[in-house]
Parts: structure tokens; sequence; C-alpha cells
């Protein structure tokens, strides 16, 4: 592979992309334009686990990103960063979402909840995450803050759900150590001391 | 604009040719459009010292055979085709383009071998050869060309050099693709697809030129007769004796 | 480069638009530079594979305009920004067109159901593993495809309709819509075009490297389902290898009016199996005017795939189509 | 025998900070300065670099440096398969050539697309019938296989052998490896059934949750390597080797671990971790180097496919009389695996086959690098024995059940080549208590029965898998407080043995649980060597010497209250964190005090003197750090004899789809056959999780190659088919067996891998048994094969096909 090719014209611009992250913008500029209504603002207030935090984010950075680099919240886990293992998932206005694939910025007005803000203040665990104790759901634990996280979505959009409906709800988490049964023993356990 | 040749990263992600650069493709309109009408301001400047034209009337002599006239407009028409399909999809426009395309293209192969065995044995094949001599018609207002002009033979030669090159490569890349007759291997190593590609490209983009510039001058008025000859196959003794050398073309007369 | 070495996001500009107007000049500005962003849901990995390289991203979800389910006169129209679920929830869809509730609340899975759009899950692109991994195949503007030869791994792809490319229609929502008659509001800075669902979609024939008719500059902003399929009988089935997150081997949407222990109309549609959902203009003419049967069902069902043309790995769709088409005449 | 904690729930330490998200992987550790560091992998199957010109990424804003093998090696490579750090001769796409360190991810990837790579490309191959074939491709630069000892060689059958075998026929060229035991020609001929079929298994990928991303930093001399392992202890030696770091100033830092299944017990399998802490020292920053799910994919490995012919015979009984097997093994491109001779090893456990051969010859594939993997050969091939099984019930007239229970491995049964003993057995005991818990006599009626489209199939599967080593180490210490300390190396990926094997030092010393800490999650923390955790070993290793180094604790305490308090140690008795006179609970002292008295003492009390002779490198090095610190119980286990097995039964029931070739999983009950329960709970867990990997092999998971150019078309989850919730029953039916094993002291086996190998097998006993007793001879059985034998038309896959569908 020859560093010329840098120059030449490709069919996909796969390594022009870093030079071309300011075009629009100097578009806009050249045109004597101001940028248009709709640019982002780098520094942004987000509102996580409560908290209003200000987060120099960049454009396209997913909240996983920010969560776990900007904010130090690593209990979100990135198992696949592309959204087919649900171990990142989050909380965005109480529904279940993919933190590696929703960028920061989508949910800077939004309320954001991660495994690491559902414990009381006084340190007691979330009633899905006793309940996911007391069942030894989790095994290698990887993929359990995604699971939580699910779990409490789905509890909050139905507190009784049957066990089918548990199911079908915490269908976009995989479980590679195949302790699916564990965290539906942990769900449903949780539906009842909610 | 300034580039030829598109690349893209095989399956290894190594550089090699994808095919030509379109942007060629404006380039050459371009080209061809200011040339032509560079031509036509100069023979409209030209116009009035030139003599008047001959009279379509009167005897007329055989130009162009019908098997050949027939032959000239399947030819123009599976290219015209063949343009317009090719470079459909380049223009953005949505038409099932492929299976016109190399139809049309099989149709082109077709008739053109056909020309050459004909023009090989049954036609007179000296009257459209090149030779030294034909390069000093231009210039020598005297001398009169056989059947066919300079400019004649030229377009036909550099046509002749085009298609077949657009119909060589072509076929390897119609070779590549699902038809009723095979199923596609993806045996070409990527490199060579590309070459093909670009070679296809280039003699399309020559093509276009070519068309083009034949067009323009079959529509020119000091040229039309021949379009005419194309059509329904004569041209008058008038026509016949102001552009050539009886001495060297007779034909007979049309019926 | 491989795939491989590339796994997050590159700096790209992401514009926020939040009424009409914005969006459209937008996206009419920036043409092929901007990428037009539902839910993300099948955008990110293209960016960060580094596969796709547009210099910004339009987010279409901040309108509020292109959101949600309302009732016109003639029928529903749905915001091209509805997420799935919210369409798989709503009772105005559960109640009058069943068969979008059902094809929405089977898509890959609940969190991306969550947040991907209806207009991501119509406009999303094709999922030939080949094309996804960043080749330079056909349909990325190049001059070959990898998955149709004779050791390509094809079991995913498409048994009708090939030319050149043989990737095929990933979308469970897109066979409903056709089945449901419905029509697409595209807008632009030039104005607003309605498109029948059946004509939105494009095979490679017509066009390689797009899979809609959509042009630079043109958001699709909304589906109308008309009243006159409303609260037909309806049937989805998608059969995929696992039963989250995969997209269908063969998915099947089908709207039958029965009036008079007869069929009075019907519309039956495949995805999976060529580049745009497959109408099956044959069978639903074979069925006009008779019982709705399992006898009825197994006459027809061959007729669904007249003319198919399977790859190495993908002679199973053939009998799975019929399978799917039956069941979707038995009811 | 009552116990106070073997057989009882606990909650594992680490569990609170599972679902709180504290607990943390490598991924999560941060330091002051830490760079980041991406892999640039080779982009063909099969090459040479020739040159590698960083100059241009180099000049980049935000970048540090890169790391080649160069670097690595600098008297050049091994030449030997198994996995590199990094490579300039790779033998599969994604195998990392260089890393490049950058201020953040995104500038390392911008760097990367700078970095100009010239390489030569090799011939490659991706099946091993290609490569076996005369004129096919080799793998490696050498050969098509790697013997041990010897080195690399070339195996080639002629053209017809090898056209031979695909058309089903039993190979005709001499085998790498083979055994026999009993008089196979006398068994065939006693036989009154015989199958014989050629088979293939797809080898896949672990795909753990937790990519094997690492951490690295270097301060004072000393590497600190955050990482993920298996085995926290077993890994740290050859890892610092790896590193190029004496023992004594490296430290692996590894709390949890997000899966394993078996590619992560030894440090050759995750060589890449030395990337992070040899780029650290050479550029003097932390590194983290995240690894991407594609790059867990290619570097991450998979089991080995298998292709293979067997033959087995019946006597009219139902009696297994006989069984030839002959395996090519998929090596991959980078080696590893014996997953053929464990296959056969296995059946010959669960079946007592009266006469077996095995044959095997291994071939490299320009695929990814192959080793152990759950249950590695035994639980692919239970999935092709299985409905073997009931053909020749069908066949001979006799029940399902019965034929199992009449060849299930006993007490004093032997198996394997070596004849060599179980511990115990008690695999019939597991088939009755699965039937009854099942209810297969009222529900096998059901088989094949239909409504509709659907139709029912019933499945039986057996699993089996050589459970324990011995001759590790333990320590534990008694603090002056009183608390108990168990120092315990086995790594943390979710089974929760590096508790639950704690617990059986607390069983000796009757502590309550409260009052006892595990010690572990870094090196640096003074661990014991442990077995690598892996082949379900831990819990029947791991009770051996925390119960061993607890009975040493034990007799210390008793000396020493016999020193303080008169009489001779066998006076004394424990409990209630008190040891006391036998004769007058009153004279006593409490574990705190004993523990206090211990450290005066000093010596042999406190680890400074009179150690285990054999005591592993690592334990020596951690003793003597430890020493002094509290009184110590040190322990060597010796070797055990004979073969503790883990056994499993599953029953299955599916509902068949026959126009959609889907199914259900209408029950499912697995039953363990793996001596006293140490932990119910995560016995529980080990048999959902064995299920559902049991599913993913018999009908999903798949590891695909682009036979044109040998691009891996399964990298991703969805690719490769893991399993999700809406694929697995909504409920799994477990139960245990319970019996004690003698060779452990708390009677105890492990489970792990076997909890799969009978569900792959009696799924597709059960998809076989839906369709009439059609055998696919293959895992998986996928929807499209299921569609294809129900519609007649003909298989589209090549026979025997590996890296591609069906195999």
């Amino acid at each position: 592979m020859n560093p010329k090719l840098t120059r030449r014209r490709f069919i996909k611009g796969v390594i022009a992309s870093g030079a071309a992250a300011t075009s629009t913008t100097i578009w806009y500029a050249a045109n004597g334009a101001a940028k248009p209504p709709g640019a982002v603002e780098r520094l942004i207030r987000i509102n996580v686990n409560g908290q209003a935090r200000s987060v120099d984010v960049a454009s396209q950075e997913t909240l996983a990103s920010t969560l776990r680099y900007k904010l130090g919240l690593t209990g979100t886990k990135l198992g696949c960063n592309r959204g087919e293992c649900g171990a990142c998932t989050v909380l965005v206005n109480d529904v279940p979402s993919y933190a590696c694939s929703v960028l920061t910025h989508s949910v800077k007005n939004m309320r954001v909840e991660t495994v690491e803000g559902l414990e009381s203040a006084n340190g007691d665990l979330h009633p899905v995450q006793q309940a996911f104790v007391d069942e030894l759901s989790p095994q290698c634990g990887y993929c359990t803050p995604g699971q939580v996280m699910s779990a409490v979505g789905l509890l909050r959009s139905n507190p009784n759900p049957t066990r089918e409906e548990a199911r079908q709800g915490m269908a976009g988490n995989i479980c590679r150590c195949g302790s699916y049964d564990s965290y539906l023993n942990g769900v449903m356990r949780a539906a009842q001391i909610g | 604009m300034g580039e030829i040749v598109r690349y893209k990263r095989d399956v290894w992600g190594e550089e090699v040719i994808l095919g030509v650069s379109w942007d060629l493709l404006w380039v050459v309109a371009v080209a061809v459009l200011v040339l032509l009408a560079a031509h036509a301001i100069i023979m409209a400047a030209l116009a009035n010292k030139k003599m008047d034209k001959p009279s379509s009337e009167g005897r007329r002599v055989v130009r162009h055979e019908t098997i050949d006239r027939l032959f000239h407009w399947v030819m123009a028409a599976s290219i015209l085709i063949l343009i317009a399909t090719g470079v459909a999809p380049i223009l953005g426009l949505r038409i099932a383009w492929l299976n016109i395309h190399w139809i049309a293209g099989l149709l082109l192969t077709f008739v053109v071998v056909f020309h050459i065995i004909r023009s090989l044995f049954w036609q007179d094949f000296k009257s459209m050869v090149l030779g030294p001599k034909d390069f000093g018609e231009p210039f020598d207002s005297a001398k009169k060309p056989g059947k066919y002009t300079f400019e004649q033979k030229g377009m036909h030669w550099a046509v002749t050099v085009v298609v077949l090159a657009v119909i060589v490569t072509g076929i390897l890349l119609f070779m590549q693709i699902d038809t009723p007759f095979w199923d596609r291997t993806n045996s070409m190593p990527e490199d060579r697809l590309g070459l093909m590609f670009l070679l296809h490209g280039l003699s399309t983009l020559a093509l276009v030129a070519l068309a083009a510039t034949h067009i323009y001058f079959a529509l020119r008025p000091e040229k039309l007769f021949y379009t005419r000859s194309m059509v329904s196959g004569w041209i008058s003794e008038d026509e016949m004796t102001a552009n050539h050398d009886t001495s060297l073309w007779s034909p007979k007369e049309a019926d | 480069m491989p795939a491989t070495s590339h796994d997050v996001m590159p700096d790209i500009e992401l514009y926020q638009p939040t009424d009409e107007a914005n969006a459209l000049e937008l996206a009419s500005t920036l043409g092929s530079d901007g990428w037009l962003l539902g839910g993300g849901q099948d955008t990110y990995g293209w960016l960060k594979d580094r596969n796709k390289s547009p210099a910004a991203m339009i987010e279409l979800t901040q309108i509020d305009a292109w959101k949600g389910v309302k009732e016109t006169a003639d029928g529903v129209e749905i915001g091209a920004v509805t997420t799935l679920t919210e369409i798989a929830n709503h009772p105005l869809v559960q109640a009058k067109f069943g068969l979008l509730a059902t094809a929405a609340s089977r898509v890959a899975s609940p969190q991306i159901r969550n947040v991907g759009t209806l207009g991501g899950n119509l406009n999303q692109d094709a999922r030939c593993w080949y094309y996804r991994r960043g080749l330079d195949c056909y349909r990325a503007g190049g001059n070959i495809c990898y998955a149709d030869s004779p050791e390509g791994l094809n079991r995913e792809h498409a048994i009708f309709g090939a030319s050149r490319c043989v990737a095929v229609s990933p979308s469970d929502t897109a066979p409903a819509l056709v089945a449901l008659d419905a029509t697409m509001v595209v807008a632009s800075t030039s104005g607003t075009r309605l498109i029948p669902a059946q004509d939105y979609f494009v095979g490679p024939a017509r066009d390689i490297v797009n899979m809609t008719v959509l042009n630079e500059g043109e958001i699709l902003t909304a589906v109308r389902l008309p009243n006159a399929w409303a609260n037909a009988e309806f049937y989805f089935e998608k059969v995929a290898d696992r039963n989250v997150w995969d997209f269908a081997l063969v998915n099947v949407a089908a709207a039958i009016k029965v009036s008079g222990g007869s069929i009075a109309d019907a519309r039956i549609v495949c995805g999976a199996v060529e580049c745009t959902p497959r109408r099956l203009e044959a069978v639903e003419n074979a069925i006009r005017g008779q019982q709705r049967s399992e006898q009825l069902a197994n006459q027809v069902a061959s007729m669904a795939t007249d003319g198919a043309r399977p790859l190495n790995y993908n002679h199973f769709k053939v009998p799975l189509m019929e399978n799917l088409v039956k069941r979707a005449i038995r009811g | 025998m009552a116990y106070m904690h073997i057989g009882k729930d606990f909650v594992p330490p680490d569990v609170p900070g599972k679902v709180t998200g504290r607990i943390k992987y490598a991924e999560d550790y941060a330091r002051d300065g830490m760079v980041y560091a991406r892999l640039l992998t080779s982009p063909v199957p099969h090459g040479r670099v020739v040159d590698i010109d960083a100059s241009e990424a180099l000049a980049m804003d935000g970048v540090f440096g890169i790391l080649t093998a160069d670097d690595v090696y600098p008297d050049g490579e091994p030449q030997s398969p198994g996995l590199k750090v990094l490579t300039n001769e790779p033998t599969l796409m994604g195998e990392p050539i260089l890393a490049v360190a950058a201020i953040d991810e995104k500038t390392a990837e911008n760097a990367m697309a700078a970095i100009s790579l010239t390489i030569e490309r090799l011939p490659f191959v991706l099946d091993p019938l290609d490569s076996l074939a005369e004129g096919g491709s080799d793998a490696y630069n050498g050969g098509n296989t790697f013997i041990f000892r010897q080195g690399f060689a070339e195996e080639k059958w002629t053209a017809d052998q090898v056209e031979s075998f695909k058309s089903g026929n039993e190979p005709t060229a001499e085998a790498q490896q083979s055994w026999e035991y009993g008089d196979l020609e006398a068994g065939f001929a006693a036989a009154d059934f015989v199958h014989e079929t050629t088979f293939s298994t797809a080898g896949y990928p672990h795909m753990s949750m937790e990519p094997r991303s690492a951490m690295a930093y270097w301060e004072n001399g000393k590497c600190y390597l955050h990482g993920t392992s298996q085995s926290l202890s077993a890994i740290a030696e050859p890892m610092a080797a790896i590193v190029g770091v004496p023992l004594e100033d490296f430290v692996f830092i590894n709390e949890a671990t997000g899966g394993g299944f078996g590619q992560r017990a030894r440090a050759g399998s995750i060589p890449s971790m030395a990337i992070p802490a040899k780029l650290s020292q050479k550029i003097n920053r932390p590194v983290m180097m995240r690894v991407s799910r594609e790059e867990e994919f290619t570097i991450g490995g998979a089991r080995q496919g298998l292709q293979g012919w067997i033959k087995v015979g019946f006597k009219s009984d139902g009696t297994m009389s006989a069984m030839d097997m002959y395996c090519i093994s998929d090596n991959g491109g980078k080696g590893g695996g014996g997953d053929a001779n464990s296959a056969a090893a296995g059946v010959s456990a669960l079946y007592q086959t009266e006469a077996m051969r095995f044959r095997n010859t291994s071939i490299g594939t320009n695929t990814g690098h192959r080793g152990a993997q759950r249950g590695p050969g035994e639980n692919q091939i239970m999935a092709i024995v299985a409905p073997i099984m009931d053909k020749a019930a069908e066949e001979l007239g006799v029940d399902r059940l019965e034929i199992r229970k009449l060849n299930a491995a006993q007490n004093g049964d032997v198996s394997g080549p070596r004849n060599t003993p179980f511990t115990s057995a008690y695999m019939p005991e597991a088939l009755e208590q699965g039937a009854a818990q099942f209810d297969w006599e009222g529900k096998k009626g059901r088989s094949r029965q239909t409504n509709g489209s659907k139709v029912r199939g019933l499945g039986i599967g057996q699993g089996y898998h050589n459970a324990g080593r011995s001759g590790m180490d333990g320590i534990i210490r008694l603090m002056p407080s009183g608390r108990l300390q168990i120092h315990n190396g086995v790594g943390n990926l979710g089974t929760y043995s590096y508790a639950s094997t704690s617990r059986a030092a607390a069983e000796v010393l009757k502590m309550e649980w409260e009052n006892c800490d595990v010690v572990t999650g870094r090196t640096d923390r003074h661990l014991p060597i442990t077995s690598p955790q892996d082949g379900s070993n831990s819990i029947f290793t791991n009770t051996r010497t925390c119960y061993g180094a607890a009975q040493d604790l034990l007799g210390k305490m008793k000396e020493i209250a016999a020193m303080d308090l008169g009489g001779v140690a066998a006076d004394y008795e424990i409990d209630g964190s008190r040891i006391y006179q036998i004769a007058d609970s009153n004279v006593g002292m409490t574990y705190a005090e004993v523990a206090q008295r211990g450290m005066e003492l000093g010596g042999k009390f406190t680890g400074e003197a009179e150690l285990p002779e054999e005591l592993n490198t690592l334990t020596a090095l951690s003793v003597s750090r430890l020493a002094g610190s509290a009184l110590m119980g040190i322990y060597h286990d010796p070797r055990h004899n004979n073969n503790p097995p883990g056994f499993t039964v599953t029953f299955l029931e599916i509902e068949l789809d026959t126009e959609t070739g889907k199914f259900d999983i209408l029950d499912l009950v697995t039953i363990a056959e793996c001596g006293t329960v140490v932990h119910p709970q995560g016995l529980a867990n080990q048999l959902r999780g064995g299920a559902v990997w049991g599913i993913g092999l018999s009908a999903l998971e798949r590891h695909l190659y682009d036979p044109q150019n040998g691009l891996p078309a399964s990298s991703g989850f969805w690719q490769s088919k893991i399993p999700t919730y809406l694929d697995t029953p909504a409920e799994i039916g477990t139960g245990w067996v319970d019996l004690p094993d003698p060779e452990n002291p708390v009677g105890a086996r492990g489970i792990g891998e076997p909890s799969m190998g009978a569900v792959s097998a009696a799924l597709n006993a059960a998809i076989s048994d839906a369709l009439g007793g059609h055998l696919f001879d293959s895992a998986p059985v996928t929807t499209d094969m299921i569609i294809n034998h129900i519609a007649g038309v003909s298989e589209e896959a090549k026979p025997l096909a590996q890296n591609n569908f069906r195999g």
C-alpha cells in the first residue's frame, strides 16, 4: 500500500475522513454564512443519574464513549460497540437504549440513567440489583449492567410482567455465559419485591 | 478534474484501478463542443468563398448498397444505445440499463463481424485503405479522393479502432456478469478487471467524441448529401464529380 | 486498510435542526456530504468502520413535525422519525394496521426498536456481509460482486431480481408498507412528492448503489397508510436464524380483504428475497375471488417463486418463501 | 455429610460489584497520562510483511509510537504455530502486525491509515481437506501441520483419497495420531446393527462478552498489567515471560473476567495482553489497548471443527460393541486444539464401548486460532453420536432411555486409551433422575406427533468431561484479628469457583463465611498457583488445595494450643472461631489469640520455615512475601488417582415447524453428576449456561470465512449467531445426583463443560426425532438445512465443509 494513495481519489473517502470533518464548516465560512441553525456546540450539559454534568463532547461522540471516558462511568460496557450485544444499555428518559449507538448530543435534553445511578442514597441496592444478587443472575458479569438497565426499564413500563413478557423485554441483551434463565428469575423476583 | 483513472481497494485492501474517471465525460463533451463550434464558426466565415453546392438533380450513382446502409444504421443505433445506456447511470438516471446495454453490445459485435467479413471479401476494401498519399489530400484543393475522402477514411479507421476496443473489453466485461448463457465466475483478478473497465471507459469516451463529430459532419450542409446517400443509397453525378475523382471511383448508376 | 483497525467514530460534523425548513435546507446544501440520521442504528457501524465517510450527519429526530402517529381523513400518517417501538405499541396502528405494528415489533431488538425509526428501517442499507465489510463492490461504487460467485457465501442473498449485486432488502416494515399500499411522503427544498411504497424501493438493475428512489437533498418525512386497507386480514411472519437481532431469511406481509367468504382483494409481499420488497401479484390475482383455504394456499404457493434464481447457498429460500406465502393465504 | 458451607448458597463477594457496575474489568481502569493503542492487523489470510513505513503516522500530532514484531522478537519470531504477540508472518486475516499508541483511539486510527504496509501475499487455505489434497496450499510457512517435537510438516493425501472421504467413505490414509483398545473386529462381528457415516462439526468463536482489552504501565521497574484471564495465578509466570520481565517484577491485575470458555486459560492463548505492556515500556506511558469485537473474533480463537468418519456397532440388546472414529481436525491459522482425542475419549467414557479405535490428523487452515472451548471435542461429538444412539435403539427395538442406561458409565468403569478408572461414576442414576424430572415415560409417546405444520421431537443427551487436576498449592492466613484470608488464584470469570472452592477452607475451620476474605484479583496480593481454570477443573482441584491449606493451618493451631494450654494437638477441637480442649471446652483460645500467638512464634507458623518442598515458583514467591504476616496454612496438593468425571444428562422436547424450519424448545431438563454439590446456585448457572451453549452448538453458531479470499465472515455477534433470550427456553430445569467422589475431600467434581454437551446431544437427537429419524451427521443443524431436508432440496453446502456453512 502506497502512501501516494492518500492523494488519489478513491471511491470511498476512508482516509479523507479526518480532513472532511471541517469541510462543511469551511463551506459555510467560505460562503460568508454563519453556521446554520442546528449546528452543535461542543460544550453541553447532560443529565446523568439525576445530576447535570457539563462536558466537552465532540459532535460524533457516542453516549457510551462520553459516559466511560469523560464521566468515568465505566459500568456501561462496550461489548461490541455495534448494538449487537446490549452490554452498554442505559436508560434515556426511562427507555433502554444502546449507549454505543446513541450520540451524546442526541440525548442532551434527556435524562440518562446508568447502572451507577440505581442505588438509593443510603447505598441500598435497587430491587432489580438485589434480585439479581439473590438469584445469582450474573455469571461473568460483563453483560450485567446492561441486563440490569433493561430490567429496570422493563419494570418501569410494565411493573408486573409475565415471564414471557420479561423474556421479550430483556431480549436485546446477550449473555454469553447463558444466564438468561437466571436473569429472568431475577426480573420476576424484582417485580415481586419492587 | 485532472484525473483519468479512478482507483479502489481490492479485497485485500490494495489499490487497484477501478475504471475511468467519468469526470472525463464532461471534459470530452466540452472539448468536442468547443471544437465543433469553432469549426462551425470558421466554416460560416468562409461560406461566401465557397463554390455553389453541386446539384442533387440529374443522374444518380450508387454510393452505398442497401445491405451496407442497413449495417451502418444498425451499428449507429446500437452505438447510440450503448452510449446512452452506459452513460445513463453515470448521469444518475435510474434505468435498468445493463440488459439493454449488453444486448446492444452483442448486436454491435454481430454487425461489426458481418461488416469485417463483407468488407474483406465482397466490398472494395481498397477504397477505404488510408495510404500515405491520402495525407496530402486536405492540403491540395486540386486533389480529389476516390470513393472516400481522407476525412471519411480517418473517421472510419478511428471508429474501427475504438469500436474494436470497446467490443473486446465489452465482451470481457460481459463475461463477468450473469447472463442467460452463463453464470458469472469472478475469475478475472481485480486489477485486470479494473484495467478492462478503464479501457472500456476510455474507448467509450473516444467513441462519444467520434460519434459527436461524425453526427456533426453528417449534418453539415455541404456534407448532407453523404448523409442522404446513407439513407437512400445514391448521390448525384454532380455531387460525385464535384467531390470525387471518377478515375478512382466509378460507381454504377442508381436504379 | 482492513476494517479490523477501526472501531471508533471518526470526526464528523453533526447538525440537529429542529424545524423542517432547516433540515431540508441542510440536506440540500450538504448533498452527498450530509448523512441523514434517524435513530442511527444502521449508521454508526458504517461510520465506526470508516466504510462510509460523510462529512456531516443531519439528525432528523429533533423535528417534532416528523414524529408521531396521527389519524387523517383517509387513513393514518406516521412521521418518519417515529420509533419502531412507538409504532408497534400505538393503539391506532394496532387497531387499523396491525400488520405494520407486528412487523415493527419484529425488527432487531427492543433497544434498537426504542431508538430506531420507521424511516431508518425503510431507508437502511443492504446487509450483504461483503458490502458491510467495506469491500469496494458494485454497491459501494466498485466493479465486482463478491457474493455472487462460484464460492461466495450468499446464504442470505437474493433469489430474484439480481443484477450484478445480489443483496436483499433487509427491512421488516417495508413489505408491510407495500402490502398496505402506503404512500411515502418525500420532501425537499423544492417541494413534496408522494411515492407509492411499491415504487419507493429500487433494485440494482436501476440503481446499484441506492436502495430507494430518494435523491440527494430529499428526506422521507412521513408514511401514509390509506384506509382502503385498514382492518383487512393481516399476516406477518419473519423467519430468521436468531429470533432477536437477525435480519429475515425471508419475511412475508399480507393484507387480504375477505367479503362473503371469498377473497375480495389481496396484497402479498415478501422481503429478503430481492433487493426490494417483492410483491406477488400473480399470487394475488390467483387468489382473488377464491375461498381462503389450505387447499387454495397449497395450490398457488409455487407461483410465488416463479422465476426464482437461487445462488450457491440460498436454495432453501424457495421452499421457505412458498411456505410463508402458504401460511399467509391460509391465515 | 452435614456441611456448614459445602452445598449451601452464598453471595460471592464480587456479585454486588457486578450488579452495580462497580467491579472493574481491564478496560475500566485509567491512569494519569494513559494513551490508547489500536492494532493494525493483517489484511491477508497468509502473507509476509515486506516493509512497514510509519514515518508519516509517527509525525502526526498525538501519536506516541508504534510497536512491531521486530520490537517484540528482536531475535526473530518463534518458528512454531501458536499465537504471537505481533507478527510479520501472518497466517490468518486480522492477525496483529503492529500497534499504534496515540492520545485517543480516533487519533490512533487516523495514524493507522497513514502507515504504509507492504505485504507479500502467500497462498492460503480454509478447509483442511483442501490442504490435504495433493497440490493444495499449506496454511503455515513450512507445512500444513505441526507435529509435537518435530516441527512443521506437510501432510498430503491423493485426490482420490480426499474424494472418497468426501463421498462418505472411511479415510484410507495413515493418521498422525491413533489409539485403540479391545478387539475392534470382534466388536463389529458381534454387532447386529452397524452404522457408518461421515460427519462434520463447526468450530466457532468463544466470543466472550469482554473483549481481551488490556492496560499496562511500568512503575519502579515493575510492570503492572490489567488484563483478562481464566486463571489469575496460573497465567502470571508465562505472561511475565511473554512480556519479558522477571516474575517478581510482574503484577497481573484481573479482578473480573468477562467470560473465558477455554480461550483465556493460558497466557499463550492471550499473548495480545503483552502489547500494551511492551508498548508502555517503549513509550514510557500507561497504554490502554481496547480490543474491538472484530479483533476479539480474529485473535480470540475458536473451537476446532471436525471432519470425520465414524462407525459404530451395537449388539442386539443395545450394547455398543465397537466404535471406530477417524477425524480430520482443523488447527486453524495458529495451531492448537486436541478436540478429536477428547471427543473419542468422551465417547469411550459415556458409552463404555467394548472396543474402540481412534485416529486423527490435524491440519492447519488460515482461519482463527484453535484451542480449548467449553468441552472441546466431547461436546461436538455428542451431537453427532446421540442421534445415532436413537437410530440404533429404533433398529434394535430398544427404548431410547434404556439403550443409554445399558451403556452408561458407573462406579468401577474405565475409559479412554489407557482404560483409566473413574474416581466415581453414577450415570445410570443421573439418567433415572433426569427421566423422572422430565417425565420421560409420560412424554416419550409424543415423539413425532404432528399438529398442523408442527411436529414434536424428543431427545436425550449425555455429556462428559474429565473434570479435575491436582498438584497445585494452597495458602490461607489466619489474621491476628481472627479473620481468615483465603488466597485463591483461580480466575473470576463467573463460575464463582474462586469463592466456592475457598469455602472448603472455611468448612475445615468451621468459620462463619462473614469472617472470611477471599484474597484474589491481583498477583501482588500473593496468590498460590492454581490449575488454569479450564477443563472444569477448579472445583475438584481447588477445593483440594483450600482444604489442604486449612488442614495445615488447623494442625498448626492445634500445635499452638497444645504448646500453650497443655496436652497434645489431638486433644483439641474447634468451633465458633475457638480452639478448645475436647475434654474441657472452657480451656481454649480464640482464633485471634491463636493467630497472635502464631505470629510471636514465627518460623513454620508464619511461613518462614518448613515449607512444603514441592511448592510451585509463584506460590513460593507469594509465601516469601507473606511470611511473618499471619498464622499461615500452606499446602502442596499431591496428585490424585484415576479420572474424576463430570457427567450430565439432558432430556429435551421440541416442537419443530416443518414449514419454517424453526423450532421451540418446550422443555429442557439437565441433571449433573458431579459428586457433592458445592454451590447449588453456581451449579444451576453452569447447567443453564451450558444449555445455552449447547443450543448454540447444535442449532446456530458458525465460523465462516469467505472461500475466495479468506475474509472472516462471522466476526460479530450478529454473524456468529450467538444465542439470545428468544432462542433459548424461558425456563431450564436443573437437578443433580449429589453423591460424593472419594478423591476429593468434599466429594466434589467439576461440571462446566459437560453441561453443554448433554444439551447439544439432546437437541440434535430431538431434531432428528422430529424429522422421523433423519440424521444430518452435522452440528449445527440450521434452519436452512431443515427446510432443505423437508422440501427435498439437495444439499447446497459441500460435503464435510469447514469454515463454511454446515461446518
